[in-house]
């Protein structure tokens, strides 16, 4: 675990190709280190959302990192429709894995279990299921008078990645209620996280903060991000910049709108990174 | 007293929570501010039932363990009524919540929207699930669905505690019976009519023996909407609460 | 969800022949709501240890409260061996259901999901598995080239019951980071719990103490019992009344000494109920 | 500076893991005070190896996710060692810690231990497991394990990142070969000897080609783990502490 200087030096520990899970945009997604990703132009991410994406999702695949997407869903919330997602989708310009939520966490949950799939209920008879080679419909094994039952694969992402409002000194990490990032550190072979402040506390001396803390074990690093999450919703710490989502939702919608856009919202992660 | 269109759905969703006292605990997701006022504005006149969770909300969510936890919980047969949408509902009550599809189907696809989200799985295991489409068309209530998010009915050997009870649109409300895989036509919002009905569902469906007119709401209720609940669902919801409540969010 | 004026309000709730999940001594025990049910003259208890038992449990087995036991194992730690566990045992009096933590665990998960069963690492080969007859190993499902896997039912309790330090007005109780006390209370129909407090404050309203709550959704009726898992150790709270558990392992010997020790502890607790 | 058999051991178990340097992180379960403070000994004479993880303890414990998280921790691969004992363990590593078995074998229990705990799991997934047992005897070193808390080798085509490597008793240290399902005799504590670990022990066993002669811990070392290791493990295992060390709990 290591407490880096600024955000670009998480964002180049993740290659061209990796699998990165990323939150959906009400817990704490790491919108920064998403703009790192993008200037240092990254390619084919295999990007999966616990379980939706949002705005961050959306730029990502705007700027052409990512290569195979695996989501429930994709969507600017009451902004709309994710307009860099829906063109990506309809011109089959990345790879889509169509899931549903309950499926990506039980996934999550294989991989941090260690075994290679999870029961799930429901599923049968969805057109999701039957267009994943990676998922099965299978006589119930225990033959306990429940008809069959379909099993996901274990997701083991390369990196989980997600911002918080505050890590300690020793790289533990305030997740508070938003025990899917907990999973998804536990899934993921590496934990890369960006906080508002690194904090002089010790989060796991007392049980009231290693309740909502995840351990430095599963930390490979984290760096300071002030406002990481914007334009999305820090809960606690400050709300969606809802203008900033609706002018991304309304100038996306083409590609020039598109470029304009991240141009402007690029400027300033290109200035920190180059300091 | 006059009646906004998203007034009378949120009340003819009130009344199906509220007519049914099994119905103690209702979930509502992702974007969906008239079934949330429905079922806040349900527990505003019954005192105290069903109770609420509004997931990603930050007010009326009991929810501690993570994005899962909403469907292990209904999985475990603690949520009575959830809502699901569709981009398309066929007939037999499948929908589509992904998009319509190009030539040669899936994954080939004509124009995408965000994705099925956790309906293949709720729809399995909440015993009361109400479909809840406004938009009432035939681009919408199609012969076949192009994508089949979630199934509307199983076959008899599938573990499915859940499923399909009502359809509510902009023009009516319907029931389902999952026995025959169809839905029956209940009761016409006014001013709207059976044959505009017809007209606009791509889909056959029963006709219940006598096709009741949706009540408007009283002034009373439209009092209790506009104000308690308006400000209740604006904390999740403030677009929706400006819109339609004119409510403001508090600063 | 109802709060109760005393924890005899809670133990009678219990019926004879339930399945009851019990945390272990150093997580948060009932000890005084099983001593209630000791007075009461529980009969026929299920119990399942989550995922080990200590002196709570080895109390209800000497007053003959259990009919089976589930559990990895059986213990008073540094005071060594449970005395009447272990007569009981090989004596045959009692049903063993001999178990392994994580396979206990993953049942409670299966339960919480609402699957019936879990895969699980390991297990294979062991003579645990070999005598239960609600396990099975199967040649894995979804072919990973990983061989055989074990697979274990889902636990489904009819009631958890532990102790907690608080609980709020609205029922909803903290349970810090003993995250088993929310999986037992996911996976049970009903969840009882004793606390040494209801306070005032709602421990859903700030994030930093829903992080270690759960939720009164899941919570039938609590109880205040001050030093309710006395004479174990409530974390941050008290410690472990060492004297008292090492004369219980000393005088628990014999059925004579249980029962005299046993007489001086239900005491209070028959006074308590008589009131 | 004379030295207590438990301090010997410690240092035994310490230096297996001070020279294996894919040795990152051990985790200790209940009731192991003497692995417990090898580990923490460990750590003190590396300065920063391995990171300990001592369950049920309130210091040096980074679990947050409840009793199951070292188990799914292990599973991972995030756990290089780990610790286990019987009451019986035979020649193929079978360990036996449920009891021994009465007429016809179990659930016929003769006399009965704490139980399995998580063996029956972590024998398999973590990679360097150390048998623990300090008692050497042909009760506990039997041919043949009355009952398989947890397999010593497994047949191939079950999935085993995990297995016995040592085994450490009062008398000795031996490796443990899973491709042979062999123990082998590598060094023996002073002032015991080969021909006594062999009439103490029930199985057959390989025979380093030079047998060690376990070295005595120095006085620097012995310092180091009466003070500052003794403090730390007191936090976990007052009583042992007390016992061993002569530390008394802080009030």
């Amino acid at each position: 675990m290591n407490i880096f200087d600024n955000v670009e030096a998480l964002s180049v520990r993740v290659p061209d190709g990796a699998f990165v899970a990323l939150p959906p945009e009400y817990s704490w997604v790491p919108a920064s280190l998403a703009r790192a990703l993008i200037v240092q132009g990254t390619r084919d991410l295999h990007v999966l959302c616990v379980p939706i994406g949002g705005i961050t999702v959306d730029m990502l695949i705007g700027a052409g990192c990512i290569g195979t997407l695996e989501a429930a869903a994709v969507s600017l919330g009451e902004a709309g429709l994710a307009p860099r997602f829906t063109e990506a989708v309809q011109s089959g310009s990345i790879r889509m894995k169509d899931s549903t939520c309950p499926a990506i966490h039980a996934g999550l949950q294989a991989a941090e279990k260690g075994v290679p799939f999870m029961p799930l209920g429901g599923l049968i008879g969805s057109d999701i299921e039957a267009n994943r080679d990676d998922w099965r419909v299978v006589p119930d094994p225990m033959e306990s008078g429940n008809g069959p039952i379909a099993l996901v694969s274990a997701l083991k992402p390369d990196f989980a990645i997600f911002h918080s409002p505050k890590a300690d000194r020793h790289g533990n990490v305030w997740i508070g209620k938003r025990r899917e990032l907990m999973v998804m550190a536990h899934a993921a072979k590496e934990t890369l996280v960006t906080v508002e402040k690194v904090v002089d506390e010790d989060l796991l001396a007392d049980e009231a903060t290693a309740a909502g803390t995840l351990s430095n074990l599963y930390v490979s690093g984290i760096a300071e991000a002030k406002n990481g999450a914007w334009p999305s919703v820090l809960h606690g710490v400050y709300e969606a910049d809802r203008e900033e989502i609706a002018t991304y939702a309304y100038e996306a919608k083409t590609v020039e709108g598109f470029q304009a856009f991240m141009e402007r919202a690029l400027t300033h992660t290109r200035l920190a990174a180059a300091e | 007293m006059s009646c906004q269109p998203e007034e009378l759905l949120i009340c003819v969703i009130a009344d199906l929570l509220e007519s049914d006292p099994t119905v103690r605990h209702v979930a509502v997701g992702a974007a969906s501010p008239i079934p949330g006022s429905a079922v806040l504005l349900c527990r505003e006149e019954t005192g105290d039932r069903p109770r609420a969770s509004i997931i990603h909300g930050e007010t009326n969510n009991p929810f501690t363990d993570g994005a899962r936890e909403i469907f292990d919980c209904a999985a475990q047969g603690r949520i009575d009524a959830f809502f699901l949408g569709g981009v398309q509902i066929d007939g037999q009550a499948n929908i589509n919540l992904l998009g319509t599809m190009g030539e040669g189907g899936y994954p080939a696809i004509d124009r995408r929207f965000p994705g099925s989200f956790g309906s293949a799985y709720m729809y399995f295991v909440v015993p009361k699930v109400i479909l809840f489409r406004p938009e009432h068309s035939r681009r919408v209530f199609v012969n076949e669905v192009d994508f089949i998010s979630a199934p509307g009915v199983s076959a008899r050997d599938v573990h499915r505690p859940g499923g399909p009870k009502f359809l509510v649109t902009e023009l009516c409300l319907m029931s389902f019976d999952a026995e025959r895989a169809r839905f029956r036509l209940e009761s016409v919002h006014p001013p709207h009519t059976v044959e505009e009905v017809r007209d606009n569902t791509g889909f056959d469906f029963d006709v219940a023996d006598t096709v009741l007119v949706t009540p408007e709401p009283e002034a009373d209720r439209l009092n209790v909407l506009r104000s308690r609940v308006g400000v209740e669902i604006g904390h999740t919801y403030p677009g929706f609460a400006s819109r339609v409540f004119g409510i403001e969010p508090a600063k």
